[in-house]
């Protein structure tokens, strides 16, 4: 970067030019660190994360973040990847859409990094999707979301609907009653859900008789109380995302409704809503693949670790946490197997269905769909911070994406498929 | 080819040297340094890069409508937002078939152009007031936040294009020239530096045209450029129009280098973020546009990668900084102490004696050249109001005037503070609507003619608060006067000389207006009426401030005028008026109350009584 | 349309007004009063929903934690206006320039200390039944008390030695000094009035929304529209553009969705301001 | 110089008001140059002059509203040049400006009461009430919008809100301005009265001479930003070429 770095002139005869001097020199000094490092050689190897750590999001995004963190840890403590030390490069891109492209780009062209994972909404997701694409960064999402990306440099180790919906609306009809009003975030999330959401009461027998779409900044549910009122549904589901949202269970619950009716959510508890609320979200059923109560060896080991890592106090661990977990773990496992970075040798190696035993039960790759079989527990808020896990199903594919994504025998595949 | 056809043809020749190369040749040198650069630095400096250029262009577009036009916008990250979408949606639409995405950029300019021009129309013609300029486009910024975020559902598409909602679009075309090829990231450096390149320096050529320097008056002036005769709504809107199709441009080309938009765009965040670019470069500097995203987001993305939590608070502590300590920019700021350490400041020696000046020379000064300028012959009319009656609230400060001032002859008015000349002055005008009343303008009903409709048909006026542009020089300020007058650059100039010389102030035609003393200003005006060709001048309190000797020459001016033009004065100064020697009439508590000779009035008991106070007459007759 | 439904719907409605009314009157004192536009009034109501957060895990009674937090934002206001709002009266671009740069650094500071998560108190109260419907009394506080800060506002404003000194000084800032009058003391208690105002809207809305450092911006769109439109005077201003738009969003949105309240809400606000350029109070003049 | 003149001037009457050497304007230009101005306590004394050649410039650098650039303004032995002008009202000095400017949006008695907590009275409401006794009708308008009221009215109005604030000098920028005779010659007997009740040195600023020399003892002219003669009041009235020179008639 020295090219750029002249000589001052010798007499500055404009204004204009000091300025302009002034902001070359700026430029010369950011060029100076940090060029691409390489992924040759013996040295630690760099992986990148991007996050919300700030911004409204951050309720989601923290919790990735400590998750990376540890995941991090874990690998290097257990002797890395390819014998090397994992360098994690992170970004937050404060809940602001358009830093994640250019952090994306940061990570993948000048850091260099091996993976890249991170996102949290989908709009995430979409803006790192065609800068990992095409700087042939292989790229991991790992949250919970609406289904159907279907891409060969993408992999994605949230639960999607096929598995979460599936199996918490049939709960729903079948213990509360047919009758299913849902209330969504009104965007991509929400809009698509909902409509998993009437597919799957369907065919359970029950009906949706109302969605409403909430604007993401909306904290008024006035009128959505109201709607339930008349409607008198016997089940809301509730499709709502982010901080503001929240308002929604608490209106709920002090207009009284909670005594006639029940709310099943796939999104609650995401942002530790049940933390929040405690008392007034007792009952609320959710559906995800980890819950921090579920017993079992590997998450007695994980929350060791978490605990003391981050403290006893910790509110409660996320499924987005246990998600990104899978994802580092996933990733590092398919090296291993792979014995090298390369990106097409590491992507056919985790689409030959790279398998790991994490807090939630075993996730196993699912190659052609680039999703993740696992287990699904429905859990319900016990209003003491926590759930209380009422039942397991084992081994849940992600049968949506399974049937319309093959990326085995269609890897120029690139979309998103909607129901 | 005759001779002067020889010339003419040297002379434009010559002009075009003389005015293009400069730019061009910037723009080569700044283009074969991108292209240089490009080869030098790693892909992800280019790549970041091309976004700094890209944001420098949004930033200029805001440089441009606040720093030049005066409008404080909120909203240019909004068209920049409708560009980048109108973008993706003919890229993702048309791109298949035509194998480029230049039209693409081209349609998210005219779209976002439009978005603008609509808005401006509601603004500027709706007049609403400057306040309500900031937070209404602020406002419409967060309502196409609100909008853009509600299309999740996939019902909501232009052509093949979903919008997307809250997720964004995804699958934009990057910029392709025809074969279908996008261009690498070395060559979207190139192209991006030489698009803002391209786009700075013709901004930079256009604030030199007719409508830059209008505009500049438009800023500095609003008041006394509606009354030289341009229509400042005009002027804004236009203005307004063009910022949008930069930040249009600009945000096609965003849309372009990230191949997704979202409406993020449309935030808060991103409204501000332009401000910030700008605040911190530098709002009069072209150059600090770029200079002011090169330094925010260098520092900010210094700062994202590791700062992580403290990086909005360090964001906030700058902006607070630079707003309290270096209100005129970063870079102007350290601009200047630089040009203070490298070169001391001479106080400019300043010519005292402007009268003498002007004497020598205003004798073979062609007054009927300039005053005729506008119509090419002498065209003198006459102006009449007729029952002029204006209320504001419950005080009646006109009750029913009739003034009739024939063509080519001067009129004096008096009367005591209060009496309602300048309300008069201010109807005639077209300043207010009068409450009841009709004026003329030779035959013509005028009433209803806004107040640049009228100083285009030669109505000139030199309000008793003085009234020019403190900040441009003074020959600016009366280029702009001659410019109203004789629509092309060279007849304007011509005019500007001459009037200067009339007014002997060619020697100060470099300093700014706000530098010349009280009576020079004056002077400034009355010469800005004159270079404006006014059929008829409407002087108020022209001699206040000016000594004995120059009130004399002042007289003589405006006797000289008088022969072309129709002049209408008020003044209290006994002694200009009885050299004026012109019919008086004189007003009181918003009436015409005595018409006559200066002399005649004085003889009037009457007059006195009101002037002087109630029973005054007793004692002077005692 | 049965009786229960109907009272139901007119409570839903006035709650949606009264909502609006107590986000934007804040804002309005400062807007109407100074001239000054806060771009930091969101982190004012979210610093008031976190005071009212801490008062109540610190044991306090939940009314008096909300009065503790707004007097607190109050304090915060002062702070503000002494450190950065007086070196810009005047400055329109720099005021909102410098009042965001202060909203950012609200908003970390909060994340810094409170960490990032929502965060919640209980409502207070309980539910009503009217017939088939049961409606929750703490809309009926929020009712009650959006009436009581209007007349509040108009009690300060017109009852007071600082109400009446602040409005002279707005009225002619010259003649106010010229009577003695020390502007930059009104000014300051003024914009710290703002801000109790902002940090009571805060502390009231915590217990029906989530407590969070980026709460305010879901409300600062929506209080900027109701004081654009409600124009210069601060209670005829907000209270009928409150009523307005409130009404047809409350009314819009029961009678299809959310989404379509909202856009209706908008469309109202725009044709209105076109036609009503100074808002609906800028024709009368009226100051308050 | 008249015996009048000498008589105030020496001994018992200190000076009250004194401006020396004040240059000031707007902007680049100036308006007042090299102006001095002695006004003894107890005083009545006018400011003519035509239009323009700076008497409301005078004021408002008295007031405080314009600082000088160069030059010191005296209240009574107190340097007042670069108190602001909330302090100068509290020092003592009060404005009724040209066209009055009532507080429109107050009330008559806030319009007072507003004067009164500006200075910070403790004991306004007595002074309130000697306002009141002074002009009775400001009790009947009292709850009326100041911007309500005529023009002789709101100049009343402006004379008692300037009492409120129990000043030492009262400042008067053409006080008869648009207002009907029989008003005027209220004022001009109101203003005297202040003056000789309550000792409270009155400075007027006047175009109607009439009104001007009925209430001042003691002339200045004022021309070109500078005083050019003073002279007792009543002399300006009898000296036609006087007022051609210098008033414009």
């Amino acid at each position: 970067m020295t090219t750029l770095v002249k000589p001052a002139p010798r007499r500055m005869r404009r204004r204009a030019y000091s300025g302009l001097g002034a902001t070359l020199l700026l430029l010369a000094t950011a060029c100076g660190g940090g060029d691409g490092a390489g992924d040759d050689g013996d040295g630690p190897i760099k992986v990148g994360s991007i996050l919300d750590e700030t911004g409204p999001l951050n309720i989601y995004g923290t919790a990735m973040a400590d998750a990376t963190d540890l995941a991090i840890k874990d690998i290097n403590e257990n002797g890395g990847v390819l014998g090397r030390q994992l360098e994690l490069v992170s970004y937050d891109a404060q809940s602001d859409n358009a830093k994640y492209t250019q952090y994306a780009n940061q990570a993948a062209q000048r850091d260099q990094v091996a993976v890249l994972m991170g996102g949290i909404t989908s709009a995430s997701r979409e803006a790192i999707r065609p800068v990992a694409a095409r700087s042939e960064t292989l790229y991991f999402y790992n949250e919970q979301y609406e289904g159907g990306v279907c891409d060969k440099n993408t992999f994605n180790t949230g639960v999607v609907p096929s598995q979460q919906l599936a199996a918490l609306i049939p709960y729903a009809v079948e213990n509360f009653g047919k009758n299913l009003y849902v209330i969504a975030a009104d965007y991509n999330y929400g809009q698509i859900s909902a409509s998993w959401v009437e597919k799957y009461a369907e065919e359970a027998g029950g009906s949706v008789v109302e969605s409403e779409f909430i604007p993401l900044e909306s904290s008024d549910f006035g009128s959505v109380i109201n709607s339930l009122q008349a409607a008198k549904p016997d089940v809301v589901v509730s499709l709502l995302v982010g901080g503001n949202h929240i308002a929604f269970y608490r209106q709920f619950a002090s207009a009284g409704l909670d005594q006639s009716m029940k709310i099943v959510s796939p999104t609650f508890g995401l942002g530790n809503e049940q933390v929040v609320l405690s008392d007034e979200a007792v009952g609320i059923t959710g559906a995800f693949p980890y819950f921090q109560e579920i017993e079992s060896e590997p998450n007695t080991q994980f929350l060791d670790m978490w605990h003391t890592e981050y403290g006893d106090d910790y509110p409660y661990v996320t499924d987005s946490a246990a998600t990104v977990w899978n994802g580092w773990h996933l990733w590092a496992e398919a090296v291993n197997a792979a014995g090298s970075l390369d990106r097409d040798a590491v992507i056919e190696e985790l689409e030959s269905g790279v398998s790991f035993d994490g807090p939630s039960g075993t996730v196993t790759l699912d190659g052609p769909s680039h999703h993740v079989v696992q287990n699904i527990a429905i859990g319900e808020a016990n209003g003491q911070k926590g759930f209380e896990v009422l039942s397991t199903e084992e081994s849940v594919p992600p049968a949506f994406e399974q049937e319309v994504c093959d990326l085995v025998s269609e890897p120029d595949t690139n979309e998103q498929f909607l129901p | 080819m005759t001779g002067a056809q020889t010339m003419q043809r040297q002379s434009r020749g010559r002009r075009l040297a003389d005015r293009l190369p400069r730019e061009v040749a910037y723009f080569i040198a700044i283009a074969l340094g991108a292209l240089v650069l490009s080869q030098v630095i790693p892909d992800f400096r280019a790549y970041e890069w091309s976004l700094w250029a890209v944001y420098g262009i949004l930033a200029l577009s805001f440089t441009f409508v606040w720093g030049h036009a005066g409008i404080f916008s909120f909203g240019q990250a909004a068209f920049f937002g409708i560009g980048a979408y109108a973008y993706g949606v003919a890229g993702i639409n048309l791109s298949p078939t035509t194998g480029e995405t230049l039209s693409a950029l081209l349609i998210g300019a005219a779209v976002a152009a439009a978005a603008a021009g609509l808005l401006g129309y509601f603004i500027f013609y709706g007049n609403v007031g400057d306040v309500y300029v900031a937070i209404i486009t602020l406002a419409v910024t967060l309502v196409l936040l609100t909008f853009m975020s509600s299309t999740a559902d996939p019902k909501y598409r232009v052509g093949d294009a979903p919008l997307g909602g809250y997720n964004g679009m995804a699958g934009i075309p990057p910029i392709m020239y025809g074969s279908g090829v996008a261009l690498d990231t070395a060559e979207m450096l190139i192209f991006c530096v030489a698009a803002a390149a391209g786009i700075a320096l013709s901004v930079r050529i256009l604030l030199r045209r007719p409508f830059g320097r209008i505009l500049a008056g438009v800023r500095e002036n609003e008041l006394r450029t509606q009354l030289l005769g341009y229509d400042v709504r005009r002027y804004k809107l236009l203005a307004f129009s063009l910022a949008g199709a930069i930040a249009g441009f600009a945000g096609g080309l965003y849309a372009a280098w990230g191949m997704f938009i979202n409406p993020s765009v449309f935030s808060l965040q991103q409204a501000a973020m332009v401000a910030i670019w700008v605040l911190v470069g530098g709002k009069d500097s072209l150059l600090g546009a770029f200079a002011g995203v090169a330094i925010v987001q260098g520092l900010s993305s210094a700062l994202g990668g590791s700062g992580g939590s403290w990086t909005p608070i360090v964001l906030g502590v700058v902006l607070i900084g630079v707003v309290l300590l270096l209100p005129k920019g970063v870079v102007p700021s350290i601009a200047d102490a630089v040009s203070r350490v490298m070169r001391r400041k001479k106080p400019q020696q300043v010519p005292t004696t402007v009268l003498e000046a002007g004497q020598e020379q205003r004798s073979d000064i062609d007054l009927e050249g300039m005053l005729t300028a506008r119509t090419g012959r002498v065209a003198a009319q006459s102006i009449r109001g007729e029952n002029l009656t204006k209320r504001f609230g419950g005080v009646h400060a006109l009750n029913g005037v009739d003034i009739d001032v024939p063509d080519g002859t001067v009129r004096a008015l008096i009367g005591p503070n209060g009496a309602g000349k300048s309300t008069c002055f201010n109807l005639l005008v077209g300043r207010y609507a009068p409450t009841s009343g009709r004026v003329y303008l030779g035959d013509d009903d005028i009433t209803k003619l806004r107040s640049d409709t009228r100083a285009r048909r030669g109505l000139g006026i030199k309000m008793q608060v003085p009234s020019y542009y403190h900040d441009l020089s003074v020959d600016e300020n009366m280029w702009l006067a001659s410019y109203a007058a004789v629509p092309n650059v060279k007849g304007a100039d011509e005019q500007a000389a001459r009037a200067l010389r009339w007014i002997g102030m060619q020697e100060r035609a470099a300093l700014p207006a706000s530098a010349l003393s009280h009576g020079e200003h004056q002077w400034l005006e009355i010469g800005m009426v004159v270079a404006g060709s006014p059929s008829v001048m409407l002087l108020d309190e022209p001699t206040a401030g000016m000594s004995r000797d120059e009130t004399h020459h002042t007289v003589a001016m405006i006797n000289a005028v008088s022969r072309y033009s129709t002049v209408v004065v008020v003044e209290h100064d006994m002694e200009f008026l009885r050299d004026l020697d012109a019919p008086v009439t004189m007003f009181h508590q918003g009436l015409v109350f005595a018409s006559g000779s200066i002399e005649e009035l004085r003889q009037d008991e009457r007059v006195l009584d009101t002037y002087l106070g109630r029973g005054v007459s007793a004692d002077v007759a005692g | 349309m049965q009786l229960d439904e109907l009272i139901n719907l007119a409570i839903s409605l006035l709650t949606t007004v009264s909502i609006l009314v107590i986000i934007s009157i804040g804002l309005a004192v400062i807007f109407g009063m100074m001239g000054v536009i806060n771009l930091a009034h969101g982190e004012f109501l979210m610093l008031g929903a976190f005071f009212t957060l801490s008062g109540h895990r610190a044991g306090l009674n939940i009314w008096v934690a909300m009065v503790v937090a707004a007097l607190g934002v109050g304090v915060v206001g002062l702070v503000v206006e002494r450190l950065l709002i007086q070196f810009l009266y005047g400055r329109l671009a720099a005021t909102m320039l410098a009042t965001w740069g202060l909203s950012l650094i609200l908003v970390q500071a909060v994340v810094l200390i409170y960490g990032p998560a929502t965060q919640g108190i209980p409502t207070p109260l309980g539910s009503t039944r009217v017939g088939d419907y049961s409606v929750s009394q703490y809309n009926m506080v929020l009712i009650a008390v959006a009436v009581a800060l209007l007349g509040l506002v108009y009690v300060v404003f017109t009852r007071t030695r600082y109400g009446t000194t602040a409005r002279a000084a707005t009225q002619l800032p010259t003649m106010a000094a010229a009577v003695g009058i020390n502007a930059k003391v009104t000014n300051m208690f003024t914009f710290a009035f703002g801000a109790v105002l902002a940090g009571a809207a805060g502390a009231l809305l915590a217990p029906v929304a989530g407590v969070v450092p980026g709460m305010g911006q879901a409300y600062v769109g929506r209080a900027f529209m109701t004081v654009v439109v409600g124009g210069p005077g601060v209670l005829t201003g907000t209270a009928s553009s409150a009523t307005l738009l409130g009404t047809v969003d409350s009314v819009v949105s029961n009678a299809t969705t959310s989404f379509l309240g909202v856009a209706a809400l908008l469309v109202v606000a725009i044709v209105l301001l076109r036609v009503l350029p100074t808002g609906i109070s800028g024709r009368t003049g009226r100051q308050l | 110089m008249s015996e009048f003149w000498t008589r105030t001037s020496v001994g018992e009457f200190p000076p009250m008001l004194q401006v020396e050497n004040v240059t000031a304007g707007y902007g680049a230009g100036a308006v007042l140059t090299d102006l001095t101005l002695t006004v003894n306590g107890g005083d009545r004394v006018a400011i003519l002059g035509r239009n323009g050649v700076g008497k409301t410039t005078l004021l408002r650098c008295m007031i405080g509203e314009i600082s000088p650039r160069t030059g010191v303004i005296k209240l009574g032995d107190r340097d007042i040049t670069r108190e602001p002008a909330h302090r100068r009202a509290r020092m003592g000095i009060a404005y009724v400006p040209q066209g009055r400017d009532i507080f429109p949006g107050l009330s008559v008695m806030d319009n007072l009461k507003v004067a009164a907590y500006g200075v910070r009275h403790k004991a306004w409401a007595d002074v309130l009430t000697d306002v009141l006794d002074e002009f009775p009708i400001l009790r009947q308008k009292a709850k009326l919008a100041g911007g309500g009221l005529s023009g002789g009215q709101q100049q009343i109005l402006a004379l008692g809100r300037a009492l409120m604030t129990q000043p030492k000098v009262l400042l008067l920028d053409e006080p008869s301005e648009g207002i009907q005779p029989s008003i005027v010659d209220q004022i001009a007997d109101h203003v005297r009265r202040i003056n000789e009740l309550r000792g409270i040195t009155v400075v007027l600023v006047e175009q109607n001479l009439e009104f001007a020399t009925n209430i001042a003892e003691h002339a200045y002219l004022m021309d070109k930003g500078q005083i050019v003669r003073e002279l007792p009041a009543k002399d300006v009235l009898t000296d036609r070429d006087l007022q051609h020179e210098y008033l414009g008639v």
